[in-house]
């Protein structure tokens, strides 16, 4: 089912509202989100956080699952490299998104639907800042049909 | 192609009769002139079964995932890609070095079985994709080596050309391109039963009861399979393209292997799978210097 | 099909002003596996546990949801409560409907609450796929590690030891006694610093179950929560301690001065030499950059005077590797390199001084033994000035925070100058005063009215020599004017900042840090002494500016915390732990280079294989060792390694969840 | 005979595409099968198709029911094919038999499969015969005739320029009935198949695979076997499937899918036994179902000798050396 | 070593002398000037009043000149420099302020010529020893006040010398045999505007500056702006009679000075046409037997 523009517009008249998954680490992004909670920093409610104890446990798998389901885009989130607590968990996080950011992209997802950033405990302004930017850029992308199983 | 049918006999027939391997792994003559099919000879008088023609493109190194329990040793003809199959299969653990006598030939590229069942026999049949790119012909590995070697000059990297031209296409173009690809793929999984990288005891996608994939086809499901395997054998694939040649419905699988080798070379630097099996792999480690791109 | 729970909590109006919990719990009576669904005000009041319990026993759930606050901080509440009830901890599952919900979506009520249900879905998904957990044990050994050996490692150090723990104290300098060594009178009290803090060092340097380990730093910390290998570089001293017996001899004898770190640069010191009179331990360490022998080869004063033989130059600096059971850590703080502001002249006047350069003048043992002078000439200075928040307070170029002490020392200072010098004006240059503590509004008030020390609301622009004089140019907010004053002495109440190379140290033991470089407690008002890393405490300034009163309160919390967990010759672990498949394992050892804590091995089993006994290679995760990270269960391609309570189903249910 | 020129084809399956949905054996993706027919559609009459017309009757992928569970209770939903009668023009003689083979399957023996009923019913076929058998083919040593197919609606000859058009069954006179116009009536005789490359002599095979379940040519058969599904998903007459479903919050589709007894999975039991744990017996019961258990039960061979198997093996394993191998074993 | 000259406003004006003692100095220091060809005023204290994009593009139109021409633009005028500097700086922080400018004025600017004040070249490019061989005449008897105005030398990314206790101008006078005295008021406002609009608090801050150099023991101020020069200069007298003090300290061009001290005609520098005599002290200065042996 390749990328059909008619189904995508009419979707958007029903008023859609772009559905994004954050892949977030308890120890740095998710303990951000709190933090941002805790200082009230609004931002859009498109957001679902699921937690992980580290980035590292993320697997690029779940990324492309999500959009099978139906996800219109998906935030993996840690802790800034040297600040793992686990040591290096993210550093493998680094290193396996690089390949997979580029591999979505090759294979014609739109680099803003997957993003990775490092977000730490401290930063809530960075984490609004991070949430509302991505809502927005998938806003005007629309909603996802690549990768999309909706056979059923 | 230089004719060392003979050596090859005899050398086997040596291994056989001293009993230094208890089972050779050669090529013997299928149905039809351009295709062999691999032989498993364990009597010295079989070995005449045995021949080195322009067909012998299967790798026979991942047969030894069934010889792992094997008392005594297994001879097996390795050609380049063979050698670094090997090498995968070692650095993997899933072979012992000890109990596999590799004996070397140089492939001067092997022939498009594909090509020559259309073409018929008598056309002059065009070398087969994987040998067009490969960049190691002599193999990298070996006890005993027969003929000589051609030391071609090997192209310093390999040429991704065909991966950067889909690079530039746009977002929508380039998933047309490989859905209607995978619309098309029957979830044969023979890319991945030939492939030495995927040496799993037990698939994921054999394990329908975790969740991981479901076993209806359709594009989505096929695309998460060639996602996933593409992440699966990153920074090990060793390039030999046999994934592209057995696929039923000819999907061109290496687009996806070459886009991750390409881009492990430009984030971690050079690194080609198979040559030896002691360096970290690319994806088993880090480096505090790696590109910062999620800042 | 699992009989799951849902209770959807209103944290008062927190949750309930914004998502409309009793449409969530009705909505949630829907999902797959829910048989009872209620919302009430405050889950995690004892009414509401209760609630939970008997839902429990009443309905026989087997898993419970409960949609609140974040799991980060009730987690542990709730996982108590069900286990109470029966149940085991690990089949309890939160939805954050407050930090990632309702408190960030105030102004969308009806998206706030799709969201609340989706996230109560997800939640649901994930509970059903819950496996029973049971906590493991581990060993803990009995010895507690302090690093920083000021008034909170000292503190900290006399309590684990007086209930019965062994302590090693870890302290860079020479000496321990940390900044409060350099302290003359402490506030509000005035009582003088070393007489309350030279006691406790020597009960640390006496007590049978304290070791200091002075002039040494933490090279590298392994291992995890009970078991922390620490290996220790101790600097070499050149001075062998166990001969040594602190007669000074050497110290009086040696020729090179050097310009004492302790007196703030202000008095010198030798090159081998202790930092102040009543350091403990009272041995002398060679400063190798600054003697002669180090640096030229000739000289040698000191081993030759030294009757006992005891200096030593062939030293080198030793490691020392020993296991801990929990780490306190207690590094303490620095002043602010305020030399961005170039506009106080500092450096440039000798006579603009920090808070702790007067410390030192003011300090009977300091460098002018207690006479106030100024540094340039020596005279004693009628007008002095004082200039508060600087570095603090000032986000352009120092710190946003306030360093919570300058206020009062500052005070300090202004009542002793009164004291010291009379007919001496005191002029203060303020932005708030802040007096939080007990007895300092009283004192800071007699600064002002008994000592008349002139507080002047208003910042200082510029600070310039005139003649001898400094003049002092800022305005007077209050009365609305510029003000200029000719001081003789000029003294910067500079900001507290942790140690240069507190990241490093955290990130050698693991430990989150904040944008300032304080390392984080794991809550601010829960949790303040202890780190997310379990079995490591924070104590003092290294965790944000403190005063004395505080930096002991929390020694002695950090602490208790730390006996709390010595207590116990073993320990619960989290059962969040990696675990292999071995029907599925092959043995290829791709995990075993992922994991931070070396847990992965392979170990060789044999097995039947169609007739035949076989052996071969599976993965081994060492329990103990495993933090439950999970960078390896992605590594192992086939599956095999998944980490309990966050299995690849667990997550994929959640994902499928969302699905449309 | 009615006859038609080959250049004159397209009009005739416009005319049918009216009455039909008509499906035209044809090249897509550089691999080629049957697809429905529009006229830039690039048609392949010369040799067979690589994927065999199976998923016409027996789908990858075949919704079975959907399901939605309301409360505690659970609705219903059966799914009907969409509506419409098919016609699948240039089906081998091979692809035929494969057909027939089907029908033992889903049809006899007491067990009618109504999934493969209604599918089966809604198509009439035009079978086309082979003028130049391809190099793998071997139909005609598995009782297939090349040029009359088994159980077709109309039987279409290849006369080289022209084809030649004979309706069988009364479902294929109607079929003749709309095109007559366009037919002319010419003297022609069914021209006789080229000669088969590979040459194999079945017969007597069933019998002796009878006592040869231990036979040691099954360890030589399967040693170079990868143990991928290719060859049975290529196979048209290969017939397994599992049944799955698809959960999407509280709606469930139950699905009907190809599966293989080349995947160990396929043989998983609970508990985690395995009854054919190794590629030998997967191996070995691929070669006894299609040349023992199938001739036991229905009497005839489960292959037709369409050669596609050969055709797709990444090894090159043959049946017909394995026929060959079973002749000779002792 | 080659620069394009922006003399600007002041410098053919009110501030002549302060050209003409530029061109000298840079002649005896081999520094080929040369004038931007029909450049435009930097927009100075108005320009950036009015409107921002105008107040960048002014000076870019001269900056986008020298580029075409490959040359970094030196400036001897503080505000001249600091507006330039400022273009500069927008162009290549920010790709649309880049595109806004121009596309005002109509010519490609890439921030690639370098706005260059003439004391950052002289002081700290031109090494020290090169100067003092050039010096002809020491100049023994000025005992200087360094005045660097509250612009030149602020904010730290337009300025090029520590912002609180720049040394830069100190360290050439040294260098050319004068003296210099640590005085507070280096940096503070010479009143720019004020003495103008708003007289006494002008007059203030001008009383302020030279109480403060008279207590250091100057004899003279020097600067490098012009706006200061007129105030310090032309207003002495007036800040006199206000408060009846005697200051009659002349204010130089550091320029003046280096012509000076290189042995140039002092009318040739325009010596002769300050408001506080200033040829006393620079006969005096010539008088003293600061001649070196050599030419």
């Amino acid at each position: 089912m390749s990328v059909n523009e008619v189904q995508q517009n009419k979707e958007v008249e029903q008023n859609w509202e772009p559905k994004i998954l954050v892949f977030a680490c308890t120890w740095c992004t998710y303990a951000g989100a709190d933090l941002t909670g805790l200082s009230r920093l609004q931002y859009p409610p498109n957001i679902r956080i699921l937690k992980v104890p580290c980035s590292g446990r993320v697997n690029p798998q779940f990324v492309i699952k999500a959009f099978q389901k139906g996800v219109d885009g998906v935030l993996v989130a840690g802790c800034h490299p040297g600040d793992c607590h686990y040591t290096s968990g993210n550093y493998f996080t680094r290193r396996r998104f690089l390949l997979m950011r580029r591999l979505m992209e090759y294979i014609g997802m739109e680099p803003q639907r997957f993003q990775n950033r490092w977000i730490s405990a401290a930063e809530a302004p960075k984490f609004q800042q991070v949430i509302t930017e991505m809502t927005e850029e998938i806003r005007t992308l629309g909603p996802n049909r690549k990768l999309r199983d909706d056979q059923w | 192609m230089v004719d060392l049918t003979l050596e090859i006999r005899k050398t086997a027939k040596e291994l056989l009769e001293k009993g230094e391997a208890k089972v050779v792994l050669g090529w013997e003559k299928g149905n039809f002139p351009y295709s062999t099919t691999p032989v498993f000879i364990d009597k010295p008088e079989d070995t005449e079964r045995l021949i080195w023609d322009e067909y012998c493109i299967n790798n026979l190194a991942l047969y030894m995932l069934d010889y792992k329990h094997l008392d005594g040793k297994v001879g097996i003809f390795v050609k380049g890609c063979d050698s670094r199959g090997i090498n995968r299969l070692v650095q993997d653990k899933q072979l012992d070095r000890e109990k596999v006598i590799l004996i070397g030939l140089s492939c001067p590229g092997m022939k498009d079985e594909k090509k020559a069942k259309e073409l018929g026999p008598n056309a002059d049949i065009p070398m087969a994709q994987k040998c067009q790119d490969c960049r190691y012909p002599d193999p990298v590995v070996y006890d005993v080596f027969l003929g000589e070697k051609q030391n071609k000059k090997v192209p310093e990297k390999i040429d991704t050309s065909d991966v950067e031209e889909m690079e530039t296409k746009s977002p929508d173009e380039k998933y047309r391109f490989f859905t209607t690809n995978y619309e098309k793929c029957l979830r044969c999984y023979a890319c991945r039963n030939v492939c030495p990288a995927c040496n799993c005891k037990e698939c994921i996608f054999d394990q329908t009861a975790t969740g991981w994939l479901a076993k209806a086809n359709n594009v989505s499901n096929n695309m998460f399979f060639a996602l996933t395997r593409a992440m699966h054998v990153g920074g090990r694939c060793i390039e030999c393209g046999e994934c592209e040649r057995v696929c039923s419905v000819n999907i061109p699988i290496m687009l996806l292997n070459k886009k991750i080798i390409k881009d492990i070379n430009f984030l971690f630097g050079d690194y080609d799978a198979g040559l030896e099996t002691e360096e970290r792999l690319p994806l088993g480690g880090y480096d505090y210097t790696d590109p910062e791109e999620f800042m | 099909m699992k009989r799951v729970g849902v209770f959807i909590c209103h944290c008062g109006t927190n949750i309930g002003g914004v998502v409309d919990c009793p449409k969530v719990a009705e909505i949630a009576k829907d999902y797959p596996g829910v048989v009872y669904s209620v919302d009430n005000k405050y889950m995690c009041s004892e009414p509401g546990q209760e609630l939970i319990k008997k839902a429990i026993k009443e309905q026989n759930l087997d898993r419970v949801v409960v949609a609140s606050c974040s799991p980060r901080m009730h987690e542990p509440t709730f996982r108590r409560c069900v286990e109470n009830a029966g149940m085991n901890a690990y089949f309890m599952e939160m939805a954050n409907i407050r930090e990632h919900c309702s408190w960030v979506h105030a102004s969308e009520k009806d998206k706030a609450t799709e969201k609340a249900c989706d996230l109560v879905k997800m939640a649901v998904a994930k509970a059903i796929m819950n496996k029973p957990l049971q906590k493991a044990t581990i060993p803990v050994t009995d010895r507690a590690l302090v690093i920083g050996g000021g008034i909170a490692g000292i503190q900290a150090a006399l309590d684990l030891a007086n209930a019965g723990h062994v302590v090693d104290i870890v302290e860079k300098e020479p000496s321990i006694g940390g900044k409060m060594a350099q302290i003359d009178k402490t506030f509000p009290t005035l009582d003088c610093s070393a007489c309350i803090l030279t006691p406790k060092m020597v009960d640390a340097s006496s007590h049978p179950n304290i070791n200091l380990i002075t002039y040494s730093e933490v090279e590298k910390v392994e291992g995890f929560v009970g078991n922390f290998d620490v290996t220790i570089r101790k600097k070499a001293r050149s001075v062998d301690m166990s001969v040594c017996t602190g007669c000074g001899v050497c110290m009086s004898k040696c020729p090179s001065k050097v310009d004492s770190e302790f007196e703030m640069l202000l008095s010198k010191r030798k090159a081998i030499y202790t930092p102040f009179p009543q350091a403990i331990p009272n041995k002398p360490v060679i400063d190798r950059d600054n003697c002669t022998y180090f640096k030229t080869g000739k000289c040698g004063i000191c081993q030759k005077v030294c009757t006992l033989g005891a200096i030593d130059y062939t030293q080198e600096d030793e490691f020392v590797v020993t296991r801990y059971g929990a780490i306190v850590i207690s590094t303490g703080f620095e002043q602010f390199d305020h030399s961005v502001y170039g506009e106080y002249g500092y450096g440039k006047y000798p006579d603009v001084i920090t808070g702790m350069h007067f410390e030192r003048l003011i300090n009977a043992s300091g460098p002018t033994m207690g006479k106030i002078k100024r540094p340039s000439d020596g005279k004693v200075p009628k007008n002095v000035v004082f200039i508060k928040c600087v570095g603090s307070r000032d986000v352009a170029k120092g710190k946003s925070y306030c360093s919570k002490t300058c206020c009062m020392y500052t005070a300090k200072h202004a009542t002793l100058v009164t004291e010291k010098i009379e007919d001496s004006n005191v002029y203060i240059f303020y932005m708030d005063v802040r007096t939080g503590g007990k007895g300092y509004e009283e004192f800071y008030n007699r600064t002002r009215e008994k000592y008349d020390a002139q507080y002047i609301r208003g910042r200082v622009s510029k600070v310039f020599k005139q003649g001898d004089k400094l003049i002092v140019r800022g305005e007077d907010t209050l009365l609305s004017q510029a003000v200029e004053i000719e001081a003789d002495m000029v003294v910067l109440a500079t900001a507290m900042v942790p140690q240069a190379d507190a990241s490093k140290l955290a990130q050698k033991i693991g430990i989150g840090y904040d944008k300032d470089h304080f390392f984080t407690e794991a809550h601010p008002k829960l949790a303040p002494v202890e780190t997310h890393t379990q079995g490591v405490y924070l104590a003092g300034a290294c965790q944000g500016p403190k005063d004395i009163p505080e930096s002991v309160a929390q020694a002695s919390a950090a602490a208790a915390k730390a006996c709390g967990l010595l207590s116990k010759s073993e320990m619960l672990t989290e059962p969040i732990i990696s675990v292999v498949n071995e029907s599925i394992c092959v043995g290829c050892g791709l995990c075993v280079p992922i994991c931070p804590y070396k847990a992965i091995d392979l170990k060789t089993i044999s097995e039947r294989d169609h007739g035949k006994t076989i052996e071969r290679l599976v993965a081994d995760v060492n329990g103990g060792l495993c933090q439950g990270c999970g960078a390896c269960t992605v590594a192992c391609r086939s599956g095999a390694l998944d980490l309990k309570h966050f299995t690849d189903q667990q997550i994929l249910a959640e994902v499928n969840a969302l699905c449309l | 005979m009615l006859v038609v020129l080959k250049a004159k084809l397209k009009d005739i399956l416009n005319t049918l595409a009216e009455e039909y949905k008509v499906l035209v054996p044809a090249k897509i993706e550089d691999t080629s099968k049957f697809i429905s027919y529009k006229d830039n559609v690039d048609i392949i009459l010369d040799e067979n198709v690589k994927l065999s017309p199976k998923d016409v009757f027996f789908p990858q992928t075949e919704k079975m029911y959907k399901m939605k569970t309301v409360k505690t209770s659970m609705e219903l939903e059966n799914i009907t094919d969409e509506a419409g009668k098919k016609l699948l023009f240039g089906v081998r003689s091979c692809d035929m038999k494969s057909l027939d083979c089907f029908d033992q399957v889903f049809l006899t023996k007491g067990y009618i499969d109504e999934f493969y009923k209604n599918k089966r019913d809604s198509v009439v076929t035009i079978a086309l015969s082979c003028s130049q058998p391809m190099q793998t083919c071997f139909c005609s040593a598995m009782g297939v005739d090349s040029q009359k197919a088994v159980g077709a609606d109309v039987q279409a000859y290849d006369l080289g320029d022209k084809i030649g058009l004979e309706a069988i069954s009364d479902e294929g006179s109607k079929v003749i009935e709309l095109i007559k116009g366009q037919l002319t009536e010419e003297g022609a005789e069914v021209p006789q198949p080229g000669e088969f490359y590979l040459k194999v002599d079945a017969d007597g095979v069933s019998e002796k695979l009878n006592g040869m379940f231990e036979s040691p040519i099954w360890d030589d058969v399967s040693k170079k076997c990868l143990n991928c599904g290719a060859c049975t998903y290529v196979c048209p007459t290969c017939h397994c499937f599992d049944i799955s479903q698809e959960v999407r919050g509280e709606n469930v589709t139950k699905y009907r899918c190809w599966d293989s007894c080349m995947f160990g999975e396929y043989t998983q039991m609970a508990g985690g036994h395995n009854p054919r744990p190794t590629k030998k017996e997967r191996v070995r019961n691929r070669f006894m179902h299609k040349l023992n258990y199938f001739p036991d039960r229905y009497n005839m061979l489960l292959c037709t000798g369409c050669g596609r198997c050969i055709n797709v093996c990444p090894v090159n394993l043959d049946i017909t050396s394995v026929i060959k191998q079973i002749k000779e074993a002792e | 070593m080659k620069y394009a000259y922006f003399p600007g406003c002041s410098l053919s004006s009110t501030g002549i002398e302060y050209d003409l003692s530029t061109r000298e100095t840079a002649r005896v220091l081999g520094i080929d000037l040369w004038e931007i060809p029909e450049w435009n005023c930097c927009g100075a204290s108005s320009g950036h009043l009015t409107d921002h994009l105008l107040s960048l593009a002014l000076p870019a139109r001269n900056m986008a000149i020298a580029e075409e021409a490959g040359l970094d633009v030196a400036i001897p005028c503080a505000a001249c420099y600091a507006r330039s500097k400022n273009t500069e700086l927008a162009v290549c922080n920010s790709a649309e302020m880049r595109q806004e400018i121009e596309e005002v004025i109509e010519r490609k600017y890439e921030g690639k010529a370098k706005a260059r004040a003439l004391l950052d070249i002289i002081a700290n490019d031109i090494q020290a020893e090169v100067i003092k061989e050039k010096v002809h005449k020491e100049l023994k008897g000025i005992k200087a006040a360094c005045y660097y105005g509250c612009l030149l030398v602020r904010p730290l990314a337009v300025g090029f010398d520590d912002p609180e206790d720049p040394q830069s101008m100190d360290n050439l006078v040294k260098s050319l045999g004068g003296e210099t005295v640590d005085w507070a008021y280096k940096t503070e406002c010479c009143g720019a505007s004020c003495p103008t609009t708003v007289p006494e608090t002008g007059k203030k801050m001008l009383e302020r500056i030279f109480e403060s150099a008279k207590n250091a023991g100057a004899n003279c101020l020097v600067t490098a702006c012009p706006m200061c020069l007129n105030n310090l200069d032309m207003r002495q007298g007036q800040v006199e009679k206000t408060y009846s003090k005697k200051y009659d300290m002349p204010v130089f061009y550091f320029t003046e000075l280096t012509g000076l001290a290189f042995g140039v005609e002092p009318t040739k520098l325009g010596l002769n046409k300050h408001f506080v005599d200033a040829m006393g002290l620079v006969n005096e200065v010539l008088k003293a037997d600061g001649r070196r042996e050599t030419a």
